[in-house]
């Protein structure tokens, strides 16, 4: 076992993952040289995951303000008005290092921190997602991977009892040595009862909460930031393992326990668990904290005073209490099965100090932890612009009833019911839209009764677009959101983002970021929705080989009235479809290209920020104001993909008649065009419609008719509904029952 | 109707099914701790789904030698009626009111999804609001779903027309593929010999209003209020 | 004083862990496995070290709780 | 020739089944007992009877399937 008092070599600080001129700092700021305990909080303080070090200075050009946004950036979790005193609280987060390694325990610790994040904030959690980034599939661990991340999700949110109601799953040799598993969560409250981190007042105790302290995870913050290399496999033993059951317990009990007016502050122990937890309560709060590690329970005997700072123990809580309910508190935890131990107080030094067996293990300027950490501005490079395709001079398909046979059977446009079938998707009752649409909508009741409202919820990012340009791909996730938000008829009103990227100490990578960055930040500017909440996820890199840029957003939306929701499933014969948005035909990184060639060419299509939001305010109000039958927005494989969608959703063909073009068929058919939805309508409603759009300058034409058992593209294809149904529905559950 | 709704750790439907008796007769539910040792005075106790003490060691095993079990079975022995639903079916056999054992999905999978369950036993207090053999749609939501009994258990609850619900597929046909789980005999619910305890792995409760995709549901619900 | 508990499922109940077990061992190339049956272990450190207290104890527990005798055997080893 | 694969978390993993089982014996007045570990069995029939095949055969089950090594030791009894 370690010494607290052992001398710091050169070597002990770089296996804590600091650099010399950060352990300077450490030694200019403190006036020593730190013990043990104190190098290792500062480790977990400094490293990328905790302090943003690499990240903050673009991190501050993003929106994060707006009219409903009652809580930014900074706190546990984003907090959103959504009316009728209402709030909803959301936030999304890796676990990607951890999963990669253990890929059960990595998810399910995963999604158990970001639940924490949400119902920390004093909000009960009513939806969850997850955004999944995998190798190929033909790479040996792809498979491992996958079945133990879907296990770990659906283990854990199900047990715990939130609805998974959406994601996103990507498969992408880049991602073959690091895989991305971001995990969303989202909570109602009450808006003014929100519970934050800051401590308040001198002498107030602090209580820890959950389950008892192991060696779970020690280094684990520094793990998340730290590259790969061959020998990562050492790095096994500090996996954490998740308790959906005592995450439920401790839900269960922090609720009621805010209820009962006993809490001052409230902090989950996330990464470097009571480190972190026990500097930010103080820190936020001007106030020094104290803490007692002999009252800390732990699992295991003989922890040092180290590896309790240290722990990533999950299903814990930091909470400062009212000292006059305590009592009360206890009772309540009592009750519910879980740890209680008062740890600690806060004091007036503004000093962070630790005490194990009557020994001051660490004495440290509290602020300083936070607000000294180095910020670095990396040096980055301007990524390069690649050349516009010419449609023309791409290839056609031979077969287009093969073509797009093969899409809807690819491994990234196949059916995700394989995923999602996994994940309870029901549970509390009010999933208006289920998987397998544009967005998920799940139903708010009114605290007074009255006509329910809905929230829509997304997840998008298309990161070959970002790779070729990290600008218009940034861009482009945040309208990829928008639109499927708009489609289900809910008005877009702030955002998450979970920013993956390689190695940020390259120029290349940094400049993906900041460029990726520039992207986001315009497009949340110019769709008004704000940046609420989020993280950086760095490093993700294995033998110098970055993933694809990857800033995944989660979205949401706020209706109105839930029941003017739409899917996007075809659904009465007769009724006409109608194109809105503009074709011309882009193909550069498609995923025609990409899945049937494996070609990555060309520059991604570029998104007139100004084009989205008038496209998309005019499909909105046309589905709220029930105009509509179904909609859907125009994503990967274009605007074949997505008539096909609609076609398998409502088991139904239809007969597209096609315009004039002056572009290769295949262009019209499988460009990816931005700002583009395809909606029906009665034929009435159509010719309406299609006269408003023209006076709202929003290009919309009738493209043909709903019915029939097959669709039919004029004289170039006619494929039986059912055929795209197999193949849609074939490629993952026949992926993933080979071993 | 008067009902009661079981919390015990780590149950999570709890609401999903306070709502539904609510929706459907107007009254609201009570909601027992699992540490009570009397229920209130109520027609139904009904016992939710979820994953009662994180459904470690054996689903349903902990929460079935609770405090509140005693009562709950002086409950069914007076002849008031008790409905397990998902976690509570795997409750109520492990108190021993059904028979049999519900097993790891045969395809070792969590599953969510709307199934379709054919009404075998109209006559029942559960389901009178059904017609016989009618096929209704209700979500399933479960890792271990795959009912077990032996043959002499499973002679009797066919023989006695017990098996109240079975899966099928949407022209009423048991096959295989229609099949969530593996359980014998397609077998999704089953009732006590007595007729006043009834344990089911799909969910009724999530689907009784439109919003939700359908009221097929709610019949269950209803039947319980004509008789209570 | 330490007891293994092992619990295995009776013969004749099926066994949907040990049949995928053994498709998977299968698909990996393993071939010549006849037959899989999972069954849990359960290890307990009990305060005493009096064998017989200890056995009875711990066939109590298995009767109550441990095991579902309706579908599962378990046997008892002190160590 | 039968083999009985034990599999058990390794030390300092933390294991919520045994926590679990633990709480529900002490609420049903079992008292002494320090601590239950969960873990699993798993017991195979083999076509072989060379025991040395038999145990290098099931050594590579459990690394390539039936243990997750990272957080789990196995043990394997030749019966
Ligand atoms: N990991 C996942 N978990 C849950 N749902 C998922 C997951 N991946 C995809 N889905 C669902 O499948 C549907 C199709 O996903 P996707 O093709 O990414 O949609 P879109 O192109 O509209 O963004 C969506 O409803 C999405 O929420
Ligand atoms: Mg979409």
């Amino acid at each position: 076992m370690l010494r607290n008092d052992i001398p710091i070599t050169p070597e002990l600080v770089a296996e804590h993952g600091l650099k010399p001129d950060e352990y300077q700092r450490i030694l200019d700021l403190i006036g020593r040289e730190p013990t043990l305990t104190e190098l290792g909080i500062f480790s977990a303080m400094w490293n990328e995951h905790c302090s943003y070090k690499s990240s903050k200075k673009w991190l501050k050009t993003l929106p994060t303000k707006g009219e409903r946004v009652l809580i930014g950036p900074g706190e546990n979790a984003g907090v959103v008005d959504i009316g009728d005193g209402q709030a909803v609280v959301f936030k999304m987060e890796s676990h990607n290092h951890p999963s990669y390694i253990e890929p059960y325990q990595g998810a399910t610790t995963g999604v158990g921190g970001i639940l924490r994040d949400v119902f920390t904030m004093g909000a009960r959690p009513i939806a969850a997602m997850n955004a999944l980034r995998f190798g190929e599939p033909t790479h040996p661990k792809t498979h491992h991977i996958v079945s133990g991340v879907v296990a770990g999700v659906g283990g854990y949110g199900n047990s715990f009892g939130v609805p998974t109601v959406g994601g996103e799953v990507n498969f992408h040799r880049r991602y073959n040595g690091n895989c991305l598993v971001n995990a969303f969560a989202a909570g109602l409250l009450d808006a003014d009862k929100i519970f934050l981190s800051e401590a308040k007042g001198v002498g107030m105790p602090v209580v820890y909460l959950g389950s008892k302290t192991g060696r779970d995870g020690i280094h684990g913050a520094s793990m998340a930031s730290a590259e790969f290399d061959d020998n990562s496999a050492e790095k096994r033993p500090t996996v954490q393992v998740g308790d959906p059951f005592a995450e439920k317990l401790l839900l269960e009990a922090s609720l009621e326990l805010m209820a009962s007016g006993a809490v001052i502050a409230i902090q989950d122990m996330g990464a470097a668990g009571l480190t972190c937890s026990a500097v930010e309560m103080g820190a936020k709060g001007n106030l020094g904290l104290e803490l007692n590690l002999d009252a800390v329970p732990c699992r295991e005997p003989g922890m040092t005073a180290y590896e309790m700072m240290l722990s990533e123990s999950q299903e814990r809580m930091l909470m400062v209490l009212h000292p006059h309910l305590e009592q009360q508190a206890e009772a309540i935890f009592r009750k519910w099965g879980l740890d209680f131990a008062i740890v600690g107080q806060t004091t007036d030094t503004l000093r962070f100090v630790v005490k194990h067996h009557g020994e001051v293990m660490a004495d440290l300027p509290i602020k300083d932890l936070g607000d000294q950490a180095p910020e670095y501005d990396r040096p980055w490079v301007e990524p390069k612009k690649l050349p516009v395709l010419d449609p023309a001079a791409t290839r056609a398909p031979e077969d287009y009833r093969q073509a797009l046979l093969d899409l809807l059977g690819s491994p990234n446009l196949s059916s995700r019911r394989w995923v999602w079938e996994q994940y309870d998707h029901l549970i509390q009752g009010n999933t208006v839209q289920r998987p397998g649409g544009d967005a998920a909508v799940v139903r708010v009741e009114r605290p007074n009764g009255g006509k329910a409202k809905g929230l829509g919820f997304t997840c998008d990012v298309t990161p070959r677009y970002v790779e070729a340009d990290p600008y218009e791909g940034g861009k482009q996730a945040i309208a990829e959101s928008w639109r499927n938000l708009n489609a289900v008829g809910s008005r877009p009103i702030a955002v998450t983002d979970n920013l993956n990227f390689g190695n940020p100490e390259r120029p290349e990578i940094m400049g993906q970021f900041v460029a990726a960055l520039r992207g986001l930040g315009e497009a949340c500017r110019a769709l008004d929705m704000p940046i609420v909440s989020g993280n950086v996820s760095l490093y993700n890199e294995t033998n110098g080989v970055a993933i694809l840029p990857t800033p995944a957003i989660g979205a949401v939306g706020l209706m109105d009235d839930v029941t003017k929701t739409v899917g996007i499933a075809f659904d009465r014969d007769e009724d006409v479809v109608v194109l809105i948005g503009d074709t011309i035909g882009w193909m550069g990184q498609s995923s025609y290209l990409y899945e049937l060639f494996g070609i990555e060419e060309g520059a991604p299509p570029p998104v007139d920020l100004a084009i989205e939001k008038k496209t998309g305010d005019f499909v909105r109000d046309a589905v709220i104001a029930g105009r509509l039958t179904a909609a859907h927005d125009l994503s990967d494989g274009g605007l074949l993909v997505a008539l096909a969608e609609m076609a398998m959703a409502g088991k139904t063909g239809a007969r597209i008649l096609l315009p004039e073009l002056d572009m290769p068929l295949h262009a019209f058919l499988f460009g990816e065009d931005q700002a583009r939805y395809v909606v029906t309508a009665s034929p009435a409603e159509a010719s309406k419609l299609i006269v408003d759009a023209a006076m709202a300058g929003v290009p919309a034409t009738a493209i043909g008719a709903v019915g029939g058992d097959a669709l039919v593209i004029g004289e170039h294809l006619n494929v039986a509904v059912a055929d795209l149904r197999d193949r849609h529905e074939s490629w993952f559950p026949g992926y993933m029952s080979g071993v | 109707m008067k009902s009661a709704v079981l919390v015990f750790p780590g149950i999570n439907r709890e609401r999903d099914l306070a709502r539904a008796f609510e929706v459907v007769s107007g009254v609201k539910s009570h909601m027992v701790w699992h540490t009570e040792t009397e229920l209130p005075d109520v027609d139904v106790v009904a016992i939710p789904g979820g994953f009662s003490y994180g459904d470690y060691l054996r689903c349903g095993a902990i929460a079935a030698r609770s405090p509140i079990v005693d009562a709950v079975r002086r409950h069914a022995e007076r002849g008031g009626y008790v409905l397990g639903i998902c976690n509570g079916f795997q409750i109520v056999t492990e108190i021993g009111l059904l028979p049999g054992a519900l097993m790891r999905n045969a395809s070792l999978k969590f599953v969510c999804k709307e199934v379709r369950l054919r009404v075998d036993n109209a006559t029942t207090a559960f389901t009178s609001a059904y017609a016989p053999g009618q096929v209704i749609r209700c979500p399933i939501a479960h890792g271990e779903g795959n009912y077990f009994a032996d043959a002499e258990t499973l002679a009797r609850l066919e023989g006695e027309g017990r098996v109240v619900f079975r899966y099928c597929d949407a022209e009423g046909r048991t096959t295989d593929a229609a099949d969530p789980n593996g359980s014998i005999n397609h077998i999704a619910g089953i009732l006590n010999e007595r007729g006043n305890v009834l344990g089911m792995m799909p969910h009724p409760e999530n689907l009784i209003e439109s919003l939700q995709g359908g009221i097929d549901g709610r019949g269950l619900f209803e039947s319980l209020a004509k008789v209570a | 004083m330490k007891a293994r508990v092992t619990v295995t499922l009776k013969n004749g109940v099926l066994d949907p862990q040990g049949k995928a077990i053994q498709g998977a061992l299968k698909s990996l190339g393993f071939a010549g496995v006849d037959d899989v049956r999972q069954g849990k272990l359960i290890e307990l450190d009990l305060a005493t070290s009096d064998r017989a207290a200890a056995e009875a104890e711990v066939t109590a527990m298995c009767e109550k709780l441990l095991a579902n005798t309706v579908i599962e055997n378990y046997r008892i080893e002190l160590v």
